[in-house]
């Protein structure tokens, strides 16, 4: 099992989900975040004072999927979540041991 | 000069001033949390704009010796001759000053209400630009026309506190600002939810408070006439509340807040012309039909398909048409309708109608063209996903 | 008529009218997120509901012509006979709808009070059929015993603004509330916070702001009596603020911003049966004790198990009585308490004590009773832990 | 008695009391999330305390008899001889109480001012400390000063609502404060960005709102000069909002939602003590200078590297001694000012703000040097880290 | 050493954290996130708008542990967050190849 | 390629961020969490009802580098986020199998 964790821009949450559902998967856990990156921050002004704000809000989305499902995960994510200007997000894919469905105890592939 | 009556208007000026912070949540509370800030400025910003403007030129075109029935001389250019005593007030109770304040007050607000209508994607600078001419162009005249000894009042249209003046002139200028700068980016596809309904909330309940000064206050004394406005008024704001849930449950769903707050200010926009002339009973039949309607209203906008973002159209200019006729049918005090044997007045209640979504659509919706075509209407692409508060104003509204 | 006092009058009525989104808010802000709009909803329909209900039938029960003592008669039916002159009106230099539409403030914010006890688990339409019926049977007749010709305000009960009609009505009732609907699922075992305390502070200043219009304005007019009933407001909310925060200092904590939140509520709530009956050094004692009764207050609940979610009981049941008591001690201008010499006024204050407790407690019991049995009072276990907002009205409160 | 002006001044009272809450959710909004609830506390906590005071010792200070030009005696001591009826009345148009509690709202208001200055790392307890000796030992003789027949007042000096006694005062003191209790932990390294501006125009809203309670009604009667006031102070306002936004601009950045916020308060700071003796077109230019020189003022704690943290000093400070001065250039109702031929105006101006300066800075710094050596200013670092909502109140602000 | 993440309904964070201290660990980190699965969302409405909102409030648990103690911590959240309705959550379980303790310095096992 | 997932206190996020900068890296997601640990909590009152609260507010932060460049990120964090009292956190170091950029689909080193 694998889980593919993907940082997009927020308001195309709605767009990687659809396009995650189409692949028959249920099951993702999302937070919100704040990214620094290569894409610029922005300048904020409070009475004559200025910050200078590095972090961007962005979406985080976990996804846990048996491994041989990751390629078509990352192509539906890739699709979904591309507007090709700097601040697009990463995917970073990374192992998962054991996974157990609290309901039911279910383990392994039959817990997600 | 009328120590009372000065004592109810100036305290009456204070609540309707009351009212425009009061709108900046309202409207804010329904915006994306990117945009509260620039939504509450877009209102909060005419308080300061539109004051000056009324001081100096606004209030002579409204209120100065009439040209023709269709504005104001320039005797009163900047508050000139416009003193501590009654000399050439209007209201010939109250301090020259006093008159000119509180109808600033309803200035004030009337620009701040089409805000609603291109929330969420107007320029700021744009804003100042249009507010400032629709002022002069488009609310002086029509304030002139109905209250300042122009043609619409002498042909006996009917407005207590303003259901053309206010609400009529703003929901038509609205239809005309979504017509022009067309939709929000994603508009139909991403979910529009409001950021924070108990901001709108707080709105409703300081509009609803300011509304008796604006009501109540049209009487311009402290009288009966004021005292059946105050009553009228809230019992159609009632009515409206009631009205709006019970549509929200028969339509199928179930009775939500913003409901309540919606159908609260539909039923003040309904009883705003007709506050003073009709009696308790019928107030709550135009605040419940406010209710109604101005529901009706707002789900034009998927029907048409324009995105008039706070519901502006629906609301506003519905709602001022609606009570706009309903004077016109339940006039009994002061001046009868057609259920007390006068249909000529609906007649002249609907010509009046008519005359203010003309004028006012018409001139609103070239200044808007001209406007987008040179300064241009609408942030850009890029300002409208990072939000108002940082394109517009650098800032955020929240830290929590 | 008097015009300054009408002046004065309207200004009040729209203040009192403010308290109920005031108490929205400070409601509002002391419960969950997920229940933010359902706890504000079940305030602001008053302003609608009972609005209606009280021109419709409310009103004539407690200011029609007294039959028995008890109850008022069906003569101002609809409002028949209740217009902008001072004819019939209970206070003679008012417009008798002004008198109409003040009354009718008190009668909007009484049972949204009451809501603060089953806050966060009660049924939206089971709220309406209570609070619709509950107006009725309960209130208006309280209204007219005290204010309304009937036999509590004939026996000379003193009740200045609202102490037994307002507050110790709504806490009776909501003790019968939390013994009928049972406590929160979880309640005891999970945490409880108030998920959004500036609201509630704001809510506080919005109610102690808007009680000068309850407290001054009954009144009835711009006199020193008003003035006074100011000053004893103002003093006995700021006493009761700083015993408070004293009391939780000497119970071993911090003094807390809600605490002085509550206390202030809780000099408020002290004061307003006395307010024009005393002076402001007696003031200053009422709203101290009352803020340190009614801490006392809402530790009854732990000590007997309720579950008062938002501490009607606590606040506005011991503090009403204590202020009808303190009015019997303290009472001086205009009137003589036991400290004046009048020993008797104390007796009679107690006995309007017990009879609004007993009245109020067991019509209430009775009415929750029988709607628990027939529509249900309470949401599914499922509604309450995904809260009154999506649940109750597909809403959410926030979207940051 | 005049039952008009009295009307009007109840309801002016009642405005100014809502200020302090008003200035409480203007100030917490810029504060940060983990001190919403402490600065919100140090606001409103004066209306507790200071009320207390002022009825027993502060009025009778102000406003007893006149003792050499510099402070009232004690004849008005707990109240004694303060009444409902006109006897020795300062405003024998009003109840003697009436004008009590008026001049109580400002007292209450003023230390809340000051708290701005020290807003983030302030004891609880030391500001209780400090806001009751501070009412006492500069409050009161300032206000005797200025309007109790004291010295200042008998010189000419004109402040109209408070220039001197309210803001130029807590400015000074403000000025004092910072120098003594020092700057934040992490100032000028970490961001101290406001975490909820809505708050803070909400309270910006409520100011502006009670404001015509402090200056139309510090005319102590329903007339022109009350009419006046209320004209000027709303354009002041209206200038100083557009004025801050303008240096914004031309400053080199956008125009900003707290600058719309700041500038109003900045220009109904500057108009408070002219606000009865110019014209409406004098007060366009006082309250635009009020919004430029204010933004001037909150550039000088970089320069000079002190915290103020609310920018007490650069508002109130400068702003009220922009009033004072203006009021000596452009008085020209009921008094001249040096545009009107009289420079001698100007001069006790000048004067006025000199020793208004002097004195409530010396004394402020004593006061605070005294309560940091003894009591101690400051909370713990690691207070101040945590924040003062729970470590000096145990509550958290917020539960999204 | 291993990382356990689990996804619960948010009342249920206080058992959960409960039955964990009880098994003597004291530390974990929490977020408060949305998950999107088998679960029902809910339906919101504004102004006659129907929105279909499918995320539902969850919380996430991060537990850092002993290989071998892993076991015993599955066991006590199950229990601990078990309601037996769809949503319970998930368990998933994911390798940690160094900790460090910031404060001391310490790595390994001595550091959580 | 690792991710270091490092638990701060949430007024080090800056100093955490620049000594980051510093080493050339410049990418880092960062999610507002809840911590329970050693770190003692604090009491809160309402209306005389108390609540011990244990949860801290920390801040997390995640980075993904190359595995060679662990050992200098653990000793710029250690550095900046050190304070020396309870409670300074922890840092995780976890395998990460993939990475792609969305923009590009740059995938491994170069993806970040
Ligand atoms: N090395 C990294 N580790 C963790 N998160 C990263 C890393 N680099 C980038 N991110 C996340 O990805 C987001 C987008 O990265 P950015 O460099 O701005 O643009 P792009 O993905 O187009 O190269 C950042 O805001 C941050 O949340
Ligand atoms: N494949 C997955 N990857 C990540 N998180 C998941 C996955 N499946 C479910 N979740 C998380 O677990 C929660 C509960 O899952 P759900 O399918 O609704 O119920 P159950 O756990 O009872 O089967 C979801 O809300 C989501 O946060
Ligand atoms: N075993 C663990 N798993 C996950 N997070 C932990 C663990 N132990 C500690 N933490 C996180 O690290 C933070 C600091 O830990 P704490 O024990 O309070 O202090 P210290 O790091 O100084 O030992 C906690 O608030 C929590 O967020």
């Amino acid at each position: 099992m694998k889980k593919i964790e993907i940082i997009v821009r927020p308001f195309k949450i709605d767009d990687v989900k659809e396009a995650i559902a189409d692949l028959g998967l249920r099951g993702m856990t999302v937070t919100e975040v704040k990214g620094f990156g290569r894409q610029g921050g922005h300048k904020e002004v409070y009475r004559g004072a200025e910050y200078q704000v590095d972090f961007i809000a962005k979406t985080k989305i976990e996804i846990v999927v048996e491994a041989e499902r990751v390629p078509e995960v990352l192509e539906a994510v890739r699709n979904s979540a591309l507007t090709g200007k700097v601040g697009d997000g990463k995917i970073f894919v990374t192992p998962v041991e054991e996974v157990v469905r609290i309901r039911t105890g279910e383990t392994g592939p039959d817990a997600i | 000069m009328n120590a009372a009556d000065t004592s109810f208007i100036l305290i009456c000026s204070a609540l309707v001033m009351f009212m425009t912070p009061g709108l900046a949540l309202f409207y804010a509370g329904m915006a994306r949390s990117k945009n509260v800030l620039g939504t509450i400025m877009q209102s909060f910003v005419m308080l300061g704009l539109v004051s000056i403007i009324w001081a100096v030129i606004g209030y002579t075109l409204a209120f100065g010796d009439d040209i023709g029935g269709f504005i104001g001389g320039m005797n009163f250019f900047a508050l000139d001759g416009v003193g501590m005593d009654t000399l050439n007030s209007p209201a010939d109770n109250l301090p020259h000053l006093l008159f000119m304040v509180f109808q600033g007050m309803f200035a004030v607000i009337t620009p701040a209400l089409i805000t609603g209508a291109f929330a969420e994607r107007m320029k700021f600078k744009s804003l100042l630009i249009f507010s400032s001419l629709w002022i002069i162009v488009v609310y002086a005249p029509m304030c002139h026309w109905v209250w300042g000894g122009g043609w619409m009042g002498e042909r006996g249209a009917l407005d207590f506190a303003g259901g053309a003046v206010v609400h009529m002139s703003s929901g038509a200028a609205a239809l005309a600002a979504c017509l022009v700068i067309g939709k929000r980016k994603g508009y139909g596809k991403q979910s529009f939810i409001p950021h924070n309904l108990p901001m709108t909330l707080l709105g409703a309940g300081i509009l609803w408070f300011g509304w008796f000064g604006f009501n109540a206050g049209s009487a311009l004394a402290a009288n009966g006439v004021a005292a059946n406005a105050f009553v009228t008024t809230h019992l159609a704001a009632a009515a409206g509340l009631l009205g709006w849930l019970l549509v929200e449950g028969i339509h199928g769903g179930k009775p939500t807040t913003l409901g309540a707050a919606s159908g609260a200010v539909a039923g003040l926009v309904a009883i705003t012309p007709a506050a003073g002339f009709v009696t308790p009973m019928a107030a709550i039949l135009i605040g419940f039909g406010g209710g109604i309607i101005c529901y009706g209203g707002i789900l034009l906008k998927s029907k048409f398909k324009y995105d008039d973002s706070l519901d502006v159209v629906g609301i506003h200019g519905l709602g001022g048409t609606w009570g706009a006729l309903a004077t016109g049918l339940f006039a009994s005090v002061g001046a009868e309708g057609l259920f007390y044997g006068n249909p000529e007045q609906l007649w002249i209640q609907l010509e009046s109608v008519i005359c203010t979504w003309g004028y006012c659509f018409v001139v609103s919706w070239i200044l808007l063209k001209v406007i987008d075509a040179t300064v241009g209407l609408r942030v850009t692409e890029d300002e409208e996903i990072i939000g108002l508060d940082v394109a517009e104003h650098s800032e955020a509204g929240y830290q929590l």
